[in-house]
Formats: C-alpha cells, sequence, structure tokens
C-alpha cells in the first residue's frame, strides 16, 4: 500500500508527476461528455496539468496569486488546480450556484487574479462581478459555447491555454525547467487551497488549508478504507466543498482513484448506475431521496412483487446487518434467506441506484435516520457515517467497519484528538487542522485554541461504547424557560426522518414549549395525494390540506413520544406546529447552499407565524417575497393552521448512554 | 457543401429572393404575388393572421409547393419545380408546425437521420457495418453529438420522440433540422404551444444558432413578442398578400398590420 | 414482327370477324364485373363508416353462403336458412364490433386492417369446421332462383345468356338501388353518410358510433349474403371463392375505396377486362391470366392516377 | 433481475451503439446460439425437420418482409411469389451449373429476387399504403402464374415441380434425399444468423434510418434530402433478397421439392401475420412471430388430439387444419387487441420489468 502513502511527495503536483510514473496507463479521469465517458490517463492529465501550468505562467499566474475556480465537476476545472499549485498559486473553488454577490464578495476577499469559468453562464457571472474585483485580470472558460461574441481581450479558452503551455514546452527546455523549478520550490507548509464555508451566518470565511493538512487527512481516509486505484469515484458534489476536494481530488490524486465526472447534475443517478462507483459520498438527503423514491415506486408495483420486497426488506432488517458486520448468530436458514433477497432484491435495487460495486459509502453533514441507515446497511451497502469540518479537512471521527451505528459518528479518526468542552462543545486537534481564515486573525483566534485545538462549534458527547454523538450546533443548544434542554435539531431531525416531512424549523428557546414550522416533501406527500385520491392544484393547497395535517400530526406525536422516552430531551417535545405554505429555498436564503436551514432567518422572515404558534391562535396570515429561478421577485401569500399536540410524560428512568449500547 | 461554382455569398447579401410568387390550388389562391427576400445571415420572421399563407410559403421555399407564378431565387440560382431533396441538399431545412418527428426513432436517431445527406458510404459497407461505414456512424454521431450538448436533451438521447412532452420534441426537431447544417433554416412557429420557460429556451436557441452558426433562420411565428425581439426583418402576410415588409418596429407601426391583427384576435 | 402482329393485330382481328364471340364475352365479363362489385360495394360501405379496410369482405361472401347451404342442407327449409342466415350475418356484424373493432378503437389504420385478416382466416375456420370443407351446390331451386339459359341470335352467331346471370344482373341493380335509397332517404342512411365525414356529426344525429358499426357491418353482410348466392349459383361454394373475392381489390383501386359509384364502375371495367383479356389475348402467353390480369390493370392504372377514378387529387400538407 | 448495469459504460461510440450493449444481452445471446448448435446434436429428426428448419426459414422469410413493412413502411402482399422467385431461380442456376457450390447459388438467388421486387416497387413512389398492398398482389398472382404456367423454369419438368438434386458441402450431403435433417438444419441456422447479423446491421445504420424516416413521415424524410424512390426500392431489393432467400431454402433445404403451390397467397399472408404478431420493425419480433405461427398448429395438432383422447373423442387432421385456421385468426385478433406492437413489444417490456426490477418502472 506504498501508493496511497505520500511519501516523499508531499504536493499534490508532486503526487501526479508520481502517478504520471506509477501507473501511466491507468484512467484518471472520466467526464461524460457527447454521450459517451471521454477517459484521461494519468499521464495524459499529468501532461494536461503541465501544459496548463506553463500556461498559466504565460499569462502572469505567479506563485501567491489566487485563482478562482467556478463551475460543475469538470475534469479540467480539477486539473486547473493541480496547475496552479505547480506553480505555488493558491485555488479558490467557488459554488456554482452561487449568485453574482456571493461570488463578488468571495472573489474580492481573496482577491484572485485569474478566474476559471466552466461555461458562459459563469462567465457571464464573472463578467458582471469584474469591476467589484480589480485584482481580476484574466478569465478562461472551459467550454466554447455561446461565447463566441465575446470581447476576448480578457477571456480564453482554457484550451488555448493548454497549447500555448504545450507549444512552449515543446519550443525549448526553458518551460520545463520553469516547471522543475516550481515543483520544488512548494513546501508542505505551503498554503494549498482555500476553501470559503458558506456559514449559516454572516459572510463566507476562507479556511486555509496546507498541503500538509490535505495530504495527511486524505492518507487517514485512504488507510482508514482501505482505499486504492481501480477504486471509481464520482464527483458530483461542489468543487468548492471540502468533501469534495477531499475525495475527488486529494484521495484521488494521492491513491489513485479514477475520478468520474456526471454529464449534468440531471444525469448523475444514471451516471453512478454506469460507472458503478465504489466509494461513495452523499449527503444523508440523498440517500433519503433514494429510499423515498424506492418506496414510492414500489407502491405502484403489482401485490405480489410488493408482498415479496417487503418479505424480504423485513429479513434484512433482521439478519442484514448483522451478515455485513460479520457478526455470529445468524442461522443458515436466515443466510440463505438473505442470499435469495439479495438475488431478486436487494443486489437488483443496489443495481438501480449504481451501489453495485460499493466498497464503502459516507454520508456525513447531518443526522441520517435510522430506518435510512440500517434499510442500506441491512441490503450490504457499507454506508458509515463521519464527522467532519471544512477547518480539520474533513476527518474528526469515524466509523470503524464492525461499530456502524446510525446515532453516532464513529470513534475519532487516526491521528485526531477530541476532548468535550465544559458547554458540551467538541474541540479536535490533527494533523489536518487548518491554518487559519484568510485575512481574518481574530475569527482564528476565537476558532483555534493556543494549544492547537479547533472549537467545533458543534455540542456533543462520547457514549459508553467511546463513540461520539453530536446533537446540534453548541450555540443552538438553548434552553426552555423552565430550564429543560432545547436542541432544536435534535427534534428537526427526528421529524425530518419521516419521508413526508422534508424540514422542519423548531423554536424553543427562552419560550414556554417547543413549536415546529414544517416543509412536506412534495414527491412523497404528493403521491400519497394521489393514492388518496385527495386532489390539490399546488403545492400551497397540500400544504393546507387537512388530511396532509392529519397525516403529520401522526407523525409529531411519533416524535413525541419517542421524546418522552429520553430524559434529557423529555421537555423538547413538539406542542404546536404548522405547516408552511412554501417550499423553503436556498434562493430565498432560507437555507444554506448546503440545504441547511437557517432558523434565525426564518424566524425572522415567518415572524407572524412564530408570533401565532405562541399566542395561541389558530391560524394565521403571512406574505412572503419569493425570488424566482430566473432572478425575478414576487410575492405569496397565505393563511396557514396551526395544530395544538399532546405531550407525554416523561420517562424518568431509562438513561440516554444505554439506549446507544 | 456548396458547389464550386456557385457564387460566395456574404452576410448582408441576398440568400433568397421571391419573386411575384402566386400559389393556387385548383380554385383557392393560397399566395398572390409575394415578394420578399431573405439576407445572408438575418433572422426573418413571416407572420399574419391564420390563413394568410404562411405555411404555403414556406412550402414553395423548400419545393414541397411550387409556385403557380413567379419565382423563387435561392443562392443566385432559379429552379423550376424544385424536388424538395433538391432544396435539402441545397442547403434549406425545416421544422414544421405540427412536429413531424419519426415517432418510432429515439431522439438521437431522429437528429442522425438528419445526417443522412452527409453520410456517403455505400450498401455495401452498411451491411458489413464495419470499416468506413463505422467510421462514418461514428464521426456523424461525434457531430450528433455536439448538437445534442448544443440543445441541452443529453437526458432523452436514447428516449423515443414518441414519448417525449411537446416543447422537447419541438427542440429535438430544431436538432435534426440542424444536422443539415443548413446555409437557410425555416422554423414553422417553432414556439407554437409552448409554456413561457420553453418559448424563452427555444429563443435562445434560435439566436445562438443565428450567432454561433451564422445560420440565415426564416421562422413563422404567433407569439408577435417573440418574434419581435427575435427577428431583424419582418415579412407581414395577409389572405395570401404581402401587406408590410420591414425593421420589427416600422411593421408594428404599420397601420394595415394593426388592422389586419385587429381584426384577427390572438 | 410475328409478335406485335399476334399482340396488336390478331386479337381485334379475331373481335371484328367474330362479333358474336365479342358480345358473349364482354357479357360474360358484365356479369362477373357487377358481382365484383357487389363484393367492392362491402368494402366500400365499411371504409365509409368506419375508415375500416374489410380485408374480411371477400370471405364473408363465402361464409354467408356456406350457411345458407349448409343449414339447408341439415334440412332447414330454404326460406327459413334464408332468414337464418340473416341473423347470422346480424350476430356477426354485432360480434366483430364488439370483440373486434370496439378494442381496437383509436388503433392505426393498418392494426384494423390486420384484425381483419384474422376475421378471415377465423371466418375461414369456423366455416369449415361446422360444415365442411367441401364444395356445396347452391340451393338456386329451393330459392326460386332462374335456371337454364337462352341462346340468341345476335350479329350473325348465337349468343348464349344464362338465366342466373341475368337474375344476378337484376338482384345486384335492385341492391345498389335499395341501398342508394337507404343512404338518401332513412334517418339511419344519413347517419352513416355523417359518421363518414365525421363522427361528431354521426352522434348529434342520435345514434352511437357502437351502433353505427353494427348496421355498418349488417348491411355490409347483407351484401355479401346476396353476393354470395349469386355467384354460389353460378359456381360452387367453397372457400376457394376467396380467391375471386380478392378481385374486389383491384375494383376498389379503380373505383376508390369511398365511392360506390367507383365500385360499380371499377367492377364492370375489371370484370370485361379480365375476360376480354383472357379470352383474346392469354393463349398468347399460355392462358390462365385471368388470375392476375385484374392486378395489372389496377396497378398500371394507379401509376396514372394514384386516387382512382373518382377520388379527389390528393393535396399533401404538412 | 439479472441485470446489473452498474459498471458497464462505454468509452466509445462504437461500443455504444453495439446491437447488445449490455454484457447480460451478450451472455444471453450465446447462449442461445449455442444452444441452437446444440440442438443438431440430439439427433431428433422430428424437431429438426418438422419444428427447427421450417422455422427459421419462415423466421428469414418474415425478417425480409419486416424490412419492408416494418422498417419501411412499405405494405406488401407479395412476399410468397418474391420466395418463389428464389427457389425457381436458386432451381435454374443449380441445374445449370451444377459444378459451383450450392450455398453460393442459394445466396445468388436472392439477387433474382431482389430485382424482381424492384420491378414491382417501383409503384410505391406513386401509392401507399392499401394502395400498394393491392399493387403488390399483382406480383403475387402474376409470379404464381408464371411458376406455373412458363414450363422453362422447372427445366420442362412433366410434373410441374422442382426438386432438390442432391449437392455436397465438403464431401458431406446438404441438399438432395440423402442430405440428413441435422446437416441441413446447421446449414439453414448457419445462414439465417448470418443473414439476421447483416439485417441488422443494414437496420441500425444510415439505411435503416432512412427507411424508418420515410416509414414514420415520409414529406420530413423528403425534406431532409432522403430520395424517396431509391429509398423506398432498396428497401423493396433487400426485402425480396431476403424472401428469396428463404424461399430457396424453403424448398431445398427443408420440403426437398415443390410445386408451384407453394408459394400462394396463404403463404404472403402468414409471413405477414409473422411480423405482425411478432411486431412490426422488429428483427426478433420476426423470429417471435415465425415461432409462433408455424408452431402453434404444430403443438395443437400434438395436443388436441391427447386432449380429446381420454373422452373417447377422436379428431381427424382435415379437422385440426379447420382449427388451425380459426385459431389463428383468433389469435391475430387476440394479440392485436392486447398488444398491437407484437410480441417484441412484449418482449422489451419484459426485459424493461427486469431491468427495472423490483420497481414497477
Amino acid at each position: 500500500m506504498t501508493t496511497v502513502m505520500a511519501g516523499s511527495d508531499d504536493t499534490f503536483p508532486k503526487l501526479l508527476a508520481r502517478n504520471a510514473r506509477l501507473r501511466p496507463g491507468r484512467t484518471a479521469f472520466r467526464h461524460k461528455d457527447l454521450g459517451i465517458w471521454q477517459s484521461w490517463t494519468w499521464a495524459e492529465v499529468h501532461e494536461n496539468v503541465r501544459a496548463l501550468a506553463v500556461g498559466f505562467n504565460a499569462l502572469g499566474l505567479k506563485r501567491g496569486d489566487k485563482i478562482a475556480i467556478v463551475g460543475y465537476n469538470r475534469p479540467r476545472l480539477y486539473w486547473t488546480m493541480a496547475a496552479a499549485q505547480w506553480l505555488g498559486a493558491i485555488p479558490v473553488p467557488v459554488y456554482a450556484d452561487s449568485v453574482a454577490d456571493e461570488m463578488a464578495y468571495v472573489l474580492a476577499h481573496a482577491e484572485v487574479t485569474h478566474a476559471v469559468a466552466q461555461d458562459q453562464e459563469q462567465v457571464d457571472k464573472l463578467i458582471s462581478v469584474a469591476e467589484r474585483v480589480p485584482a481580476l485580470h484574466h478569465i478562461l472558460h472551459d467550454e466554447e459555447r455561446g461565447l463566441r461574441d465575446y470581447d476576448r481581450t480578457r477571456l480564453h479558452p482554457l484550451s488555448e491555454v493548454i497549447d500555448e503551455g504545450r507549444k512552449r514546452l515543446e519550443s525549448g527546455p526553458e518551460a520545463a525547467a520553469l516547471l522543475e523549478r516550481e515543483l520544488a520550490a512548494t513546501r508542505p507548509s505551503d498554503l494549498a487551497i482555500i476553501l470559503y464555508t458558506s456559514g449559516t451566518t454572516g459572510r463566507p470565511k476562507g479556511v486555509m488549508l496546507s498541503y500538509e493538512n490535505v495530504v495527511k487527512a486524505s492518507e487517514i481516509g485512504c488507510a482508514f478504507d482501505k482505499l486504492a486505484e481501480g477504486d471509481e469515484i464520482i464527483a458530483y458534489l461542489p468543487i468548492a466543498w471540502v468533501g469534495d476536494h477531499i475525495f475527488s481530488y486529494a484521495q484521488a490524486i494521492l491513491a489513485g482513484l479514477c475520478v468520474n465526472c456526471p454529464e449534468s447534475p440531471d444525469t448523475v443517478v444514471e451516471d453512478r448506475r454506469e460507472i458503478g462507483t465504489t466509494y461513495a459520498f452523499a449527503p444523508p438527503r440523498v440517500f433519503e431521496n433514494m429510499l423515498t423514491l424506492t418506496m414510492v415506486r414500489m407502491e405502484d408495483a403489482s401485490a405480489l412483487k410488493r408482498r415479496a420486497f417487503k418479505f424480504f426488506i423485513d429479513h434484512a432488517n433482521k439478519v442484514g446487518e448483522k451478515i455485513l458486520n460479520k457478526e455470529p448468530g445468524v442461522g443458515l436458514l436466515d443466510r440463505l434467506l438473505w442470499h435469495l433477497g439479495d438475488w431478486l432484491v436487494y443486489a437488483p435495487l443496489k443495481n438501480r441506484f449504481g451501489l453495485t460495486k460499493i466498497k464503502v459509502g459516507y454520508t456525513a453533514g447531518e443526522a441520517i435516520g435510522p430506518e435510512i441507515f440500517k434499510f442500506y446497511r441491512s441490503m450490504g451497502v457499507n454506508l458509515k457515517q463521519l464527522y467532519g469540518q471544512t477547518e480539520a479537512s474533513v476527518y474528526v471521527t469515524m466509523q470503524p467497519d464492525g461499530e456502524i451505528r446510525s446515532d453516532t459518528v464513529g470513534r475519532p479518526a487516526p491521528q485526531v484528538e477530541i476532548r468535550i468542552d465544559d458547554n458540551g462543545e467538541v474541540l479536535y486537534r490533527s494533523p489536518g487542522v487548518f491554518l487559519g481564515y484568510y485575512k481574518d486573525p481574530e475569527k482564528t483566534a476565537e476558532t483555534k485554541t493556543p494549544d492547537g485545538f479547533v472549537r467545533s462549534g458543534d455540542a456533543g458527547f462520547f457514549d459508553q461504547t467511546g463513540h461520539l454523538r453530536i446533537i446540534d450546533r453548541a450555540k443552538d443548544v438553548g434552553r426552555m424557560r423552565d430550564g429543560a434542554l432545547f436542541p432544536p435539531k435534535y427534534v428537526e431531525n427526528k421529524l425530518k426522518f419521516y419521508p413526508n416531512i422534508k424540514e422542519a424549523v423548531a423554536f424553543g428557546d427562552g419560550r414556554d414549549y417547543v413549536a415546529c414550522l414544517i416543509n412536506i416533501d412534495l414527491v412523497a406527500v404528493g403521491n400519497w395525494a394521489e393514492r388518496k385520491g385527495v386532489t390539490y392544484g399546488s403545492y400551497q393547497e397540500l400544504a393546507g390540506h387537512p388530511l396532509v395535517y392529519d397525516m403529520i400530526e401522526k407523525h409529531v406525536d411519533e416524535v413525541n413520544r419517542s421524546l418522552a422516552s429520553e430524559p434529557l430531551m423529555g421537555g423538547a417535545q413538539v406542542r404546536r406546529f404548522l405547516i408552511l405554505h412554501k417550499e423553503l429555498e436556498a434562493d430565498d436564503g432560507e437555507l444554506t447552499r448546503t440545504q441547511k436551514v437557517r432558523r434565525g432567518f426564518i424566524a425572522e422572515r415567518y415572524e407572524p407565524l412564530v408570533k401565532a404558534l405562541y399566542d395561541g391562535s389558530g391560524e394565521a396570515d403571512i406574505r412572503t417575497e419569493v425570488t424566482f429561478e430566473d432572478g425575478r421577485k414576487g410575492v405569496i401569500a397565505a393563511r396557514v393552521k396551526i395544530r395544538d399536540m399532546k405531550t407525554y410524560p416523561v420517562e424518568a428512568s431509562a438513561p440516554v448512554l444505554d439506549k446507544a449500547a | 457543401m456548396r458547389a464550386p461554382d456557385s457564387p460566395i455569398i456574404t452576410k448582408g447579401d441576398v440568400l433568397l429572393a421571391v419573386d411575384n410568387v402566386s400559389l393556387s390550388f385548383g380554385g383557392v389562391k393560397a399566395l398572390t404575388d409575394v415578394s420578399f427576400d431573405i439576407r445572408k445571415g438575418e433572422i426573418r420572421a413571416i407572420i399574419g393572421p391564420n390563413g394568410a399563407g404562411k405555411t404555403s410559403m414556406l412550402n414553395c421555399i423548400n419545393g414541397f409547393y411550387h409556385p403557380t407564378e413567379g419565382r423563387i431565387t435561392f443562392k443566385g440560382e432559379t429552379r423550376q419545380r424544385m424536388r424538395p431533396h433538391v432544396a435539402a441538399r441545397g442547403g434549406i431545412a425545416r421544422t414544421f408546425q405540427n412536429v413531424a418527428l419519426f415517432k418510432g426513432m429515439t431522439t438521437l436517431d431522429n437528429i442522425m437521420a438528419g445526417r443522412s445527406l452527409k453520410m456517403r458510404r455505400g450498401f455495401f459497407w452498411q451491411v458489413l457495418r464495419h470499416g468506413p461505414a463505422l467510421e462514418e456512424e461514428i464521426s456523424q454521431r461525434r457531430v450528433v453529438e455536439d448538437i445534442i450538448d448544443f440543445l441541452e436533451i443529453q437526458a432523452i438521447r436514447k428516449v423515443p420522440v414518441g414519448k417525449l412532452a411537446y416543447g422537447l420534441q419541438k427542440r429535438v426537431e430544431l436538432g435534426r433540422a440542424l444536422a443539415m447544417q443548413p446555409e437557410l433554416l425555416l422554423l414553422d412557429e417553432p414556439m407554437a404551444g409552448m409554456n413561457l420557460e420553453e418559448k424563452e429556451d427555444m429563443s435562445r436557441f434560435i439566436l445562438d444558432v443565428n450567432q454561433q452558426f451564422g445560420t440565415t433562420i426564416a421562422l413563422i411565428e404567433h407569439d408577435m413578442g417573440v418574434v419581435m425581439d427575435l427577428s431583424d426583418r419582418v415579412v407581414v402576410l395577409e389572405y395570401g398578400r404581402k401587406i408590410a415588409d420591414g425593421k420589427p418596429d416600422e411593421v408594428k407601426r404599420d397601420e394595415r398590420v394593426i388592422a389586419a391583427y385587429l381584426g384577427v384576435p390572438h | 414482327m410475328d409478335i406485335l402482329y399476334k399482340i396488336f393485330l390478331e386479337p381485334f382481328a379475331l373481335m371484328a370477324s367474330a362479333p358474336d364471340l365479342l358480345l358473349q364475352t364482354l357479357w360474360e365479363g358484365l356479369v362477373s364485373g357487377v358481382l365484383y362489385a357487389l363484393i367492392a360495394l362491402g368494402f366500400v360501405l365499411i371504409f365509409k363508416a368506419s375508415g375500416v379496410f374489410n380485408f374480411a369482405q371477400g370471405i364473408m361472401v363465402v361464409f354467408a353462403a356456406l350457411t345458407l347451404v349448409g343449414l339447408h342442407e341439415k334440412g332447414v327449409p330454404a326460406f327459413l336458412a334464408l332468414i337464418l342466415t340473416i341473423g347470422v350475418m346480424f350476430v356477426l356484424a354485432f360480434a366483430v364490433e364488439r370483440i373486434v373493432l370496439k378494442p381496437l378503437v383509436n388503433q392505426p389504420d393498418i392494426i384494423l386492417f390486420m384484425a381483419t385478416f384474422g376475421l378471415t382466416y377465423f371466418l375461414i375456420g369456423f366455416g369449415e369446421l361446422i360444415f365442411g370443407g367441401n364444395p356445396k351446390q347452391m340451393i338456386s331451386r329451393e330459392l326460386f332462383l332462374p335456371q337454364g339459359s337462352t341462346d340468341l341470335q345476335l350479329l350473325g352467331g348465337l349468343v348464349r345468356v344464362q338465366h342466373i346471370d341475368i337474375a344476378a344482373a337484376v338482384i345486384a341493380s335492385l341492391m345498389i338501388a335499395a341501398l342508394a335509397v337507404f343512404f338518401s332517404k332513412t334517418r339511419i342512411g344519413r347517419a352513416l353518410r355523417a359518421v363518414a365525414d365525421s363522427h361528431k356529426a354521426a352522434l348529434s344525429v342520435g345514434i352511437s358510433l357502437d351502433q353505427i358499426w353494427v348496421i355498418v357491418w349488417f348491411t355490409a353482410g347483407i351484401v355479401a349474403l346476396v353476393t354470395g348466392i349469386m355467384w354460389g349459383a353460378r359456381s360452387d361454394v367453397s372457400f376457394a371463392l376467396q380467391i375471386i373475392a380478392l378481385k374486389a381489390l383491384p375494383v376498389l383501386i379503380l373505383g376508390g375505396f369511398t365511392s360506390i359509384p367507383g365500385a360499380i364502375v371499377g367492377g364492370l371495367i375489371i370484370g370485361v377486362g379480365e375476360k376480354i383479356g383472357e379470352f383474346y389475348w392469354g393463349p398468347l402467353i399460355g392462358g390462365g391470366i385471368e388470375t392476375w390480369l385484374a392486378y395489372m390493370i389496377a396497378l398500371l392504372f394507379l401509376l396514372y392516377r394514384p386516387q382512382g377514378l373518382f377520388g379527389e387529387k390528393i393535396i399533401e400538407r404538412v | 433481475m439479472f441485470y446489473r448495469e452498474a459498471g458497464q459504460y462505454k468509452t466509445s461510440y462504437a461500443a455504444d451503439m453495439a446491437v447488445f450493449p449490455l454484457r447480460q444481452d451478450r451472455i444471453g445471446l450465446a447462449i442461445i446460439i449455442a444452444a441452437a448448435y446444440g440442438l443438431a446434436f440430439t439427433k431428433n429428426d422430428f424437431l429438426l425437420q418438422a419444428v427447427m428448419i421450417p422455422f427459421l426459414v419462415f423466421s428469414l422469410a418474415a425478417i425480409g418482409l419486416n424490412l419492408l413493412t416494418g422498417y419501411a413502411g412499405l405494405l406488401s402482399l407479395g412476399t410468397g411469389g418474391f420466395m418463389g422467385v428464389g427457389a425457381y431461380a436458386c432451381y435454374k442456376l443449380m441445374t445449370a451449373f451444377p459444378e459451383v457450390n450450392v450455398l453460393i447459388w442459394i445466396l445468388t438467388s436472392g439477387f433474382f429476387a431482389a430485382g424482381i421486387g424492384v420491378l414491382f416497387g417501383l409503384p410505391s413512389l406513386r401509392i401507399k399504403g392499401f394502395y400498394l398492398a393491392v399493387a403488390t398482389l399483382a406480383a403475387q398472382f402474376f409470379l404464381q402464374w408464371a411458376f406455373n404456367r412458363v414450363p422453362w423454369l422447372v427445366n420442362y419438368n412433366v410434373s410441374g415441380a422442382i426438386e432438390a438434386p442432391l449437392r455436397t458441402l465438403f464431401g458431406v450431403p446438404i441438399m438432395g434425399p440423402t442430405a440428413t435433417p441435422e446437416v441441413r438444419y446447421l446449414v439453414v441456422l448457419t445462414l439465417v444468423i448470418f443473414l439476421t447479423w447483416i439485417a441488422s446491421n443494414i437496420v441500425r445504420g444510415r439505411i435503416g434510418r432512412e427507411w424508418m424516416a420515410i416509414r414514420d413521415m415520409d414529406i420530413a424524410a423528403e425534406l431532409m434530402g432522403i430520395k424517396l424512390l431509391p429509398t423506398k426500392l432498396l428497401a423493396f431489393a433487400v426485402s425480396s433478397y431476403y424472401c428469396g432467400v428463404a424461399g430457396a431454402m424453403l424448398v431445398f433445404l427443408w420440403y426437398g421439392g415443390a410445386e408451384y403451390t407453394v408459394f400462394d397467397i396463404n403463404q404472403s399472408f402468414f409471413t405477414l401475420f409473422m411480423i405482425i404478431i411478432g411486431g412490426l420493425g422488429s428483427l426478433i419480433g420476426s423470429f417471435f412471430g415465425a415461432a409462433l405461427i408455424y408452431m402453434m398448429p404444430i403443438g395443437l395438432g400434438m395436443l388436441l388430439p391427447a386432449i380429446l383422447a381420454p373422452f373417447g373423442l377422436s379428431i381427424g387432421s382435415e379437422t385440426i387444419e379447420h382449427l388451425r385456421f380459426l385459431i389463428v385468426g383468433a389469435l391475430i385478433i387476440f394479440f392485436l387487441i392486447v398488444e398491437p406492437h407484437g410480441l417484441a413489444r412484449l418482449w422489451q417490456i419484459g426485459k424493461q420489468k427486469l431491468r427495472v426490477w423490483p420497481f414497477p418502472y
């Protein structure tokens, strides 16, 4: 396993050169483009990156410069990162779906001199913010389409940059010498990349990671799950997100994985199926959607098929995880039955989702529903959770094989130390811990303790088995007026585990009781409505339907029961709830770009509704401004009903820690 | 695919001239003495109330109907009773008011069929589907994939077009016409029956085709807003006669045009 | 030169030298033409009303005749058998509507066309299974159809006229006249004509599409029965007749699928044409050309006028 | 259920455009072909002679008609005639040049059928649909008449029949009275597989697309520069070629000899039924259709007496023949109602079901 360790090759350009030596003919990148998987070997990637680096140099990119990268996952954008790093410049990936204002802030803050855009859409955005980013000299683009008549003085196609680089490399030894010089000049402690975190509040912060950070963290991950060349990963998450940077860039180069870029965001599922990835990462929402889709589709299957499906899924629930964990105590008959189920149901399902060849799959970012987690694991998908942060270069805790549970995020990852603060906040120290926030020593000092620990901002505790459990953001864990603990996310997650509930926003800090805003899931509830013969003309109408309310009420009631059984959380039972008339949207600022709810913003925006939840009224009126996809704004108004809920007496005994065991 | 002896037509020159064209079926006159021209590189709209003879005009241009009187000159060449496939070879492609796709074939095959003219391998190689025939098939597929990419229809590449939504069918039909790499593209109500979003997409594609490939476009459209935004010049027909011709805002102010449109609500 | 002489001169010389033979041939051609026309008429009826190209019309002719004869063979009196056969044709029309047409409504024409193929084979199998596969004699005497023949002294020769042929011509004319009255004077007839133009129009007359189909198939069944009796009386009743029934197809091509006059004129042209062709030119190439001459005539005609004799010029639209 | 598509990705257009892009399908086909060859070693003469050989021959004829009707949308009722042209051409060639290998003549005989097909396809430029169907009847009746009335075609044989002479391949008799069913089966199987492969090449390429374009929307096809007449005539030629070869195989590799009545209108109809039931525009459907239409009566002939015997009822062969007509007719109607697109569509649906299993869609 020498190749998953960086050894003396301690930067990505060096590792890339090593890959071109060790495995020149192995496929490094694939991109579904023009109907087929266009492929590049490590040797080809190496050659392209060298040419690109020389080309960038010709365009004036030099050590210490920042280069922004905007777009969806495309091989050339990853190569741009490597080429920039080759020259000692710092790539600054930017979320492709960020609006112009957000982008302007990040580009200006990072003082980028060059920007690489995937297509016309991103080029337009860059041009529109260019005057707010005075340092920006050159815009480069990957796709030519639609850009024919643009002013070319500052706009160049990447292909031209590569050609220029090639020409220089061929015409004399100077270019190659430059590359050698620059390659050697970069030290592991140098700044490798700046990743802007969207953050639930405030302006994005630029997390600075060194080569050492990223390389070491990647080594931890690769070693932990024995990732090596031959593994396939699909790169579909935002390139500006630390996870994608580690999985699809750093680990890929480190271990020689093959990175597959989907054709378009719409075709990820098919593309994943075609490739049959062996290593996957997806936020819980993706797994949730797959399960919802499965259940919805199975509703339409024939009775016999439905029954067989239920039978085998139940059986998998019973023994599947034990078989996956190689635990003893599964009878021969059960084993045979599971394999029959595998042939009939599990394997075909995995095939549909493109999980057939999956070696290990990760979910993180938010808590995943226990049923969802178990569903995949019992079918033989080695799904795990991890707890990570941009500031840690991802890895904080991981779940070792055989110790995988849905309600914990695992043990500290190798080389990671963790301590829990008095207020319950989790602090960690590891080789992956970041250098600091770019141009923000104040924030850096707030986050990083003098002894090198990082404040995660999350509250959690270790259970008896030594696994970490995260309950909420440390600052979000509040207390109700009677002093009972109120972890909003904990409550919200319990609600969101129901497929019919897409989002939930709980209030209760400093209040008498807990109340909730709920967003229904249009797919699940729409399908339910179709089966029940409930007719509706709009989302708003469906959300306000009494039968929908009845159904959600049942879910909330179950959540209350479950909360009542946990002594620490029993006070947080939901007393009142309402169903929101519109979907929470990132475009309206209600969610972050990573689809997390912005509780504070929502409380302001829906102030009349929150007020009504606590003043006992049965319904409330609300007018909200919304932003449409094309940027136009509009107003929607609605009258929203409120339901009261029963609460249950809290069970005194049953300690929380026992439940974890 | 310009023949060596045909004149080189540059942007702004007359690509197609319609001179005093009349068309009648039995006793019914569909077109009466219509004259206008289409210049290289422009987007030319043909508008008019229902039954004004717009589609008949397009049918004459691409040789599906033959004018009873008058002449149509394309690239400096006047041909009497030109057959449609000759027009196609000459570089005229079109789409239809009621989508005329090959329903039993996939999106890919429909657009590939549009490349027929560019495929030259004979029967012998076709039978073997090896060597030159396969090479040709692959090189044409490559071109078709560019069109698929251009029109953003990757996800429906292998779906039989009969199963597609109407808006997508229209897009595939445009793709099939584009596959012919025409010099003159005739679009018969490219946005009929579309919702707002689809119309916007289609408008963008039409503009992109015009700008990126330099394709001259003649289109029939009912949505006046779209016509005014898209086209460089507009010719207005009513009852088979031309009643106005000019830039969109000139035409918009023309009294006869206003009368024609007020008389027939849209 | 010899061959040109034989093709272009000799036959005409023969016609001129023996006008009685020509007259005889013409007469025979006319009579079979009338019967072709009757079969074609059945096609036209159904095609006009439902757009179905009823390939089974020819077999319905045989089936009707076979049922009539078969019932009589089993001891049913002739006229009762006739009435029963009419009943059978009604049941057939009803069954076809229920079992075949209704489930296939809105399917492409070709599918319905194929379904009538299925019907053809089903009727052949069914008829033979019930009544046996052997050729049978038509019960002409029992139905008081005229027998025998008269020799007319004409144009310096003898022209033999079968009485049954005269009867066939007369009955066929009556049949066509009756249909004409039915279509123009009765409510149902008008509805049938309306349905040919538009299904909605027919509904406004107060008759459902289902009923119209039953009526039209039943009418076609009656036409088939009459044709079957006539034809059966001139030769045997057996499913070998289906080949002759196919002759209605070239008739339709000549006359057009929707024109009743076309069917009649087309029938006569084909009937006369093939008889003349067979008699005067057939021997040149070995005889027996009757089997295909009609199709060739139709084919050549099609090349000249694809829309048929009475069809309107087709203007294609896009 | 059996499909594991994950991991089957295409990195070239050639792989993407393969006939069977899925590995499971390729394996399935290999198994079927191997099994088909394996049948020859069962030495079961009834199976080979009475079931498999005719099934394959009719499949080939059905493919021929399907190319014309299913792919190019040109309805033909002249299949029997075109098959006959192949058979008689093959007979003349074999007897005129006995020294040339007979396989060459079988494959050559199709070209004569193709020529005749083109001749009778000429009207297809001006006439369509039912009209064309009737026009092809002219070919059917004319050709049948010619087989009967032109003694040159049967080498002035008084019986009017053509008979398979003894012919060998590598010293093994493959035609004539001494050729065993196994050998003839192997020859037929190989030819059918080869010609099916050719047909699949044609329909997937430019020519196939042009045919389908004309079928689906001839006006649009012409406006795209496709010349209608040559394309239609090519369809007639290729279709007739296949029918011709099938006809030659029918007489010389199955019956051993035949009269003109073999190629009567019923042959045309039955071939048409095969493609309707099997599925228009589907090569695999041609096989399904041939299997159903041809094998069903055989099964019936064996089953019915067996079923009725315990009740003391006996059933004559004539009755079975009547039943065959009746049931074929009923089956056609049944299939048209249940699945107008034929068995091929059912097959496709079934395959799709297996691909999306356990989901219903």
